[in-house]
């Protein structure tokens, strides 16, 4: 129990200078500018390579963004009370969503690049033939729009509610957010499964698994927890959420991050397992590839480090109460998860060994880049954390 | 020390009217520097380890380590048959090493199983339990400590009891029912 | 939950926002022992002396099943080819599942700081408890040479074998015995201080005696309450994963084969999820008839069962989020077995087991627990309870004869029809499970009052204005 | 309220506690030694019809043991002499002797002698003699020191794990097959040249057998074992067809 006096936010809320992030505004313009030039460049010469080395960055940081979607409506459909300080940030970070519909065109574009199936017309592959009613362009095109569609409106309306919660304190806006919630949250789980199963799983067209969806949100709601702690950080050191953000808050988000851990574990070993285990020819193809060859090191680093690792780290109760302990091992997950979408998306092309490409680091630094850019002038618009939130108080005083 | 009457002093009690009585009164008990007390109540009271200046609980340590030996156990158990005392290949699967994701469940099981019972041996071993003949049962009122009574007692044993000091802290503290329980 | 934080000033207008206190009608710590205790100590009431006498009549019938199946042999089941798993399979999977509602309030809603846990968690883990003996029954005797059955213990002996440590049938072992442990030590260690509450109050010797044995002489002490805080975090921390496992293994028992409907990835989480689904079921099915037999209602209030029913939405959505992602998998696969198996399921013989148990009880039924006025009528809530309770035997049952009946060659194709004692020792359980349950409610607190107690405002030494503890204030307040 | 139980029931816990531990770890032991009985049968010795004394058969008058259990190296089953081959001999020898009198008996009535079995293997062991007789395995290894028994008694465990010690490392057991038979025979007794002239020696040894004083036991199994090919199954299906 800390002894801590009452802290009380300041009505009109905090809001972020936007003139200090003046230079690092247009930094991460140049850079995006810069990554996404030679992005061009780089479909033109290399399009195989590049093609896949998009599709790699897209899903990384569209597993972010979807997560801290994700978090945001836990947070509301089961009117949680810690997580209002942070809400704020997982909404900006959710609205990047619209820019990732604007990343997923490459993908589109260099199709044929990254989806066998595009290729073979009907009649050459009786196994592709009966996948055909969901596995063709129009259908494909389709359900990536409706994807997309869902996830815009819904991040925007709740980051929208949200903010004008900011002004009024009207409770009718939580009631909104939280049905709103509820109906987003059977959406979220179809879109990100069949996301996933559209743009990752039928990179092998062969390949199948029942636990797919799930194996990607683990990953996804995981490394979003962590991308949370460090845009906290971040925000805290450079001056804000100061007595609104505290240590109890860092110990909920690396419980979280623990729990993620070891949720990616239990749903990656058994969908490893099971298939392991059962030995079917069409099963194990996708994990004969990444287990073999210098793949296997990649997979083998990815086992020790997004589970044995943190999991043993994030169980010492004092780690999760010290932010920039945390902050380290945030940032390992994410480099974790980085490496877990590469070890999906690349042994498609390279199936023989690792093949590391210059192309691999161009689409990551020129999204990267991007999303930077307007997650800043997304951060400037609105208070730091919702200020009138009928549960702000519970939260800034949240004990564990 | 003892009474007139010839019984042994075990501590100075009182009872307090509210888990926030109780909490402020330890807080005062703490900075008097006694050391041999205690309180007691129907519940946890959240909190009450900092005012009675308790560390954490180092449990957990021996919870760690009853995990460990059953991972331990559990590898024992499982690659020493597998791998060396009757090595059959069953079902296409191989008894070296590379059998080891068919292991996890059980090293998980056992890590488990060997947890929870170094968790419940540990939490009566550290608690002195079972114990069922205690000084503080010969306090009438104490059977109200777990319905809906608040205590505090200081024993006799700490270095700084003396009767007259114990009473006056309880009484300054808004204790009720001050009395001296006796041993036997 | 902290509800004393939250300023009066906002939410005074907006009641669904202002947090609901767990007990209601400001009952006060002795209040709480009264009525808790009094379920104990009154004299057993006529209906409870009823119902023990049917439900103990219907255990000793599936006992004397049991006997006979025993001496004279698994025969006296119906199954056999191509149905060589069907009832015992399905009793133990269903009673296993039900278990898990019980180490999921106890030991995932403590970790999530759900204070409403406390008052049904004792409860729910003495029902998982009962659920875990009925359980552990079917996979111990349908081996058929019961007296064998040490043989899956790895022990020395003169036959120079050892247990296959790769087969799932022997994770089973070790992770249905490793949860029935700690669910007892779990269960017992919250226990303690409820016991003492009782021994206190005791009045006869022998009860004297006996409470006062198992409350192995606590004292509420705080130095006590320190480390036993932590034991009881602990053991939820190692719960949590330990649930999650134990279906999980059951699952492997099915997925580890490449039988179509049984093979699928999705099965470790699916279970889980189903398993607590109908375990919520079942702990509703129980608390909702205690709750008004014993007066429970300030306890136990509609925001309980309003949770409750929450938890089944969730699951019941995750469960028929699998169903599909099955359905959908095995189309996508190409493989026309299993594209069969499933079509078979929905259009074979079996196929009302599907669209009653399944679509309707499972997939659809909870679906009605999006409407608040649904989870706040008792009686919807207990129709949907007893759908998914059939409905979660179903789909076992489903699993496991739909997966068998319909073999890789036709020839071998079969029915399954269960005999009297495959029937009766499945009631039997029922009856076992039920007589159990009544003896706890007669025998022990049915809700864990140092628990309950810890959620009064008044057990917070810091609610309430005090020295250096000024009441809060909302900012925000102001209606522009 | 004054307490319930006297202070005594204090230490009772640690008594317990202590005594627990004797009785767990005694009742484990027990169960570990007699519930899973490693000596199975060992020294059962049955009282037979006739008190045939094999060390007198064998060791005194020289009968090998295919005389009267014609079909060891035929058969899967080892057969029981009939009446008939033990009145081979006494029709002439001992031919007044009481002890043979059910011998006799048989002999006129044409009932056959009601041996009681001392070795038993269970019907679900699929045991074929003439399979490891003509391999190299002794009648000695199972059987023990037959030749010297005046009466017949278990000598070795015949469990599984005792099977397994052979059919894993058969080296350790194999002789040469003409030793077979030769219940007597000593790894010493054998000639280096004369069985490396026969036999050869195992493949991945640089040392040469031939010039050794003695074989070990292991150099003469292992040797046999390659000659012949030797894999004894490990899977449940070798015996449990």
């Amino acid at each position: 129990m800390s002894d801590r006096s009452q802290a009380l936010p300041a009505p009109e809320g905090e809001f972020v200078e936007t003139s200090r992030f003046g230079g690092l505004s247009i930094l991460f313009a140049l850079l995006a500018l810069v990554g996404l030039g030679l992005g061009v460049v780089g479909a033109m010469v290399d399009p195989a390579q590049f093609s896949f080395s998009w599709l790699f960055a897209f899903a990384f940081f569209f597993t972010l963004c979807a997560g801290c979607f994700f978090w945001t409506l836990v947070h509301h459909a089961t009117d949680a009370d810690w997580s209002v300080v942070v809400r704020r940030q997982l909404e900006n970070i959710a609205s990047l969503l619209a820019v990732m519909a604007v990343f997923l065109v490459p993908v589109l574009l260099l199709r044929h690049h990254l989806y066998g199936w595009m290729n073979i017309p009907p009649g050459h592959e009786e196994a592709l033939d009966v996948k055909r009613p969901y596995l063709n362009w129009h259908f494909f095109l389709t359900r990536a729009i409706v994807f997309f569609a869902f996830f815009i409106i819904a991040t925007q309306l709740l980051r929208r509610f949200s903010v004008r919660q900011d002004k009024d304190g009207n409770p009718r806006f939580t009631f909104w957010m939280r049905k709103l919630s509820f109906i987003s949250l059977p959406m979220f789980a179809l879109c990100l499964t069949f996301g996933a199963c559209d743009w990752l799983m039928s990179l092998n067209y062969h390949w199948f698994s029942t636990m797919w969806g799930v194996y990607i949100f683990a990953g996804t709601a995981g490394s979003s927890m962590s991308l949370l702690v460090l845009v906290i950080t971040a925000l805290r050191n450079a001056g804000y959420l100061q007595d609104v953000v505290t240590v109890e808050h860092y110990h909920v988000m690396g419980k979280w991050m623990l729990t993620f851990t070891v949720f990616w574990a239990y749903i990656g070993f058994s969908q490893y397992m099971l298939i392991w285990y059962a030995n079917m020819p069409e099963e194990t193809q996708y994990f004969l590839v990444r287990n073999t060859e210098s793949w296997w090191a990649l997979s083998m680093l990815l086992v020790v480090g997004r589970f044995f690792g943190p999991f043993a780290i994030l169980l010492m109760q004092g780690f999760k109460k010290r932010p920039r302990r945390l902050c380290l091992l945030a940032a390992w997950i994410l480099c974790m998860q980085l490496l877990d979408m590469y070890v999906i998306v690349v042994p498609a092309l390279h199936g023989t060994g690792v093949h590391v490409s210059i192309w691999d680091f161009v689409p990551l630094l020129g999204m990267g880049a991007t999303l930077a850019f307007v997650y800043l002038r997304l951060l400037g618009r609105t208070s730091v954390f919702p200020v009138r939130d009928p549960r702000v108080i519970e939260s800034i005083n949240y004990q564990n | 020390m003892r009474t007139p009457s010839g019984h042994t002093v075990y501590a100075m009690a009182a009872e307090y009217e509210s888990a926030t009585a109780l909490y402020e009164a330890a807080k005062r008990v703490r900075d008097a520097g006694f050391k041999r007390w205690d309180v007691y109540s129907p519940f946890p009271i959240h909190g009450m380890d900092q005012a009675m200046g308790l560390g954490k609980s180092w449990l957990s340590a021996v919870v760690l380590c009853g995990g460990i030996t059953g991972l331990l156990t559990a590898a024992v158990l499982e690659f020493g048959p597998s791998w060396f005392i009757y090595p059959v290949i069953v079902h296409g699967k191989p008894f070296d090493w590379r059998t080891v994701p068919a292991f996890f469940p059980i090293m998980f099981e056992l890590t488990v199983l060997f947890s929870a019972f170094a968790a419940f041996f540990a939490v009566l071993i550290m608690n002195g339990l079972p114990r069922w003949n205690h000084p503080i049962f010969n306090w009438d009122r104490f059977s109200r400590a777990t319905n809906d009574g608040f205590f505090l007692a200081i024993e006799a044993r700490d270095p700084r009891f003396t009767e007259i000091e114990a009473r006056e802290l309880l009484e300054s503290t808004g204790g009720q029912h001050i009395t001296i329980v006796h041993e036997d | 939950m902290d509800s004393a934080s939250t300023a009066p000033g906002v939410i005074s207008d907006e009641k669904p926002l202002a947090r609901v206190p767990l007990v209601l009608n400001k009952r006060n710590f002795s209040w709480l022992t009264e009525r808790i205790s009094g379920v104990v100590e009154q004299r057993a009431p006529r209906w409870w002396w009823v119902t023990f006498t049917i439900t103990a009549t219907i255990a000793t019938f599936g006992l004397f099943c049991l006997g006979y199946q025993i001496s004279t042999g698994v025969g006296t089941w119906g199954l056999n080819h191509p149905v060589g798993w069907a009832w015992d399979i399905t009793n133990f999977v269903f009673w296993i599942g039900i278990g898990h509602a019980g180490t999921l309030i106890s030991a995932i809603l403590f970790l999530l700081r759900q204070k409403w846990r406390t008052s049904i968690n004792r409860s729910a883990e003495a029902m998982t408890l009962f659920a875990v003996m009925c359980a552990a029954i079917f996979p111990g005797i349908h081996v058929g040479r019961v007296w064998m059955a040490w043989f899956l213990a790895p022990v020395p002996n003169s036959w120079g074998v050892w247990p296959n440590f790769r087969s799932p049938l022997m994770w089973d072992v070790f992770a249905v015995s490793t949860y029935f442990t700690v669910s007892v030590l779990f269960w017992y260690t919250g226990l303690i201080p409820d016991l003492a509450t009782l021994r206190d109050r005791a009045t006869s010797k022998i009860k004297k005696l006996l409470f006062g044995i198992f409350a192995v002489g606590w004292r509420g002490s705080n130095r006590n309450w320190r480390h036993y805080e932590m034991a009881y975090l602990l053991l939820a921390g190692i719960s949590t994963p330990l649930v999650l496992s134990v279906h999980s293994v059951v699952s492997f028992d099915f997925a580890t084969s490449i039988l179509p409907t049984w093979h699928t990835t999705i099965f470790p989480p699916y279970f889980v999820a189903g398993a607590i689904f109908g375990g919520f079921a079942m702990v509703l099915t129980l608390m909702i008839p205690a709750r008004a037999i014993f007066k429970l209602q300030d306890i136990i209030t509609p925001q309980h069962i309003d949770k409750m029913a929450k938890i089944i939405l969730l699951t019941g959505s995750f469960v028929t989020y699998a169903y599909t992602m099955e359905f959908f998998m095995a189309w996508y696969s190409g493989n026309q077995y299993e594209k069969f198996a499933f079509f078979n399921r929905v259009f074979g013989p079996y196929w009302w087991y599907w669209w009653v148990g399944m679509l309707f009880c499972n997939m659809l039924s909870p679906q009605l627990f999006w409407f608040k006025w649904c989870r706040r009528n008792i009686y919807v809530v207990y129709f949907v309870c007893m759908c998914v309770n059939a409905g979660m035997w179903f789909e076992r049952f489903i699993i496991i004869v739909g997966g068998l009946h319909r073999d890789f060659l036709p020839s071998s194709w079969g029915m399954f029809y269960p005999t009297w004692v495959d029937i009766w020792t499945f009631i039997g359980t029922l009856g076992i499970f039920t007589s159990l349950f009544l003896l706890f409610i007669r025998f022990l607190p049915m809700i864990a009052m140092s628990e309950v107690k810890i959620v009064l405002p008044e057990a917070n030494p810091h609610h309430g204005p005090t020295a250096d503890h000024p009441p809060l204030v909302a900012t925000g307040k102001e209606r522009t | 309220m004054a307490n319930f139980f006297p202070r005594w029931t204090n230490w009772l816990p640690l008594k317990v506690a202590i005594c627990g531990v004797f009785i767990v770890c005694g009742l484990t032991a027990a169960t570990w030694y007699y519930g899973t009985p490693k000596y199975t049968r060992v020294g059962y010795q049955p009282i037979q019809p006739v008190p045939f004394p094999h060390d007198i058969h064998v060791s005194q008058l020289g009968m090998d043991c295919r005389y009267c259990h014609s079909f060891v190296d035929v058969a899967a089953h080892s057969n029981l002499p009939n009446t008939q081959t033990c009145m081979n001999c006494h029709t002439q020898v001992q031919k007044d002797n009481p002890k043979l009198e059910p011998v006799r008996a048989s002999w006129k009535t044409g009932k056959p002698i009601e041996w009681v079995q001392v070795h038993r293997t269970p019907d679900y062991v699929f045991y074929n003699h003439s399979a490891h007789v003509n391999r190299g395995i002794s009648c000695f290894s199972c059987h023990g020191e037959i030749n010297h028994m005046p009466v017949v008694y278990h000598a070795k465990p015949h469990s599984m794990a005792w099977c397994l010690e052979c059919h894993r490392h058969p080296e350790n057991f194999l002789r040469p097959d003409d030793q077979v038979f030769n219940l007597d025979w000593k790894p010493d007794d054998v000639k280096p040249a004369e069985f490396v002239a026969k036999y050869g020696q195992p493949q991945n040894v640089s040392e040469d057998f031939s010039k050794k004083k003695k074989l070990t036991q292991t150099e003469i199994g292992q040797t046999l074992k390659e000659r012949w090919n030797i894999k004894p199954p490990i899977n449940c299906q070798g015996c449990h067809r």
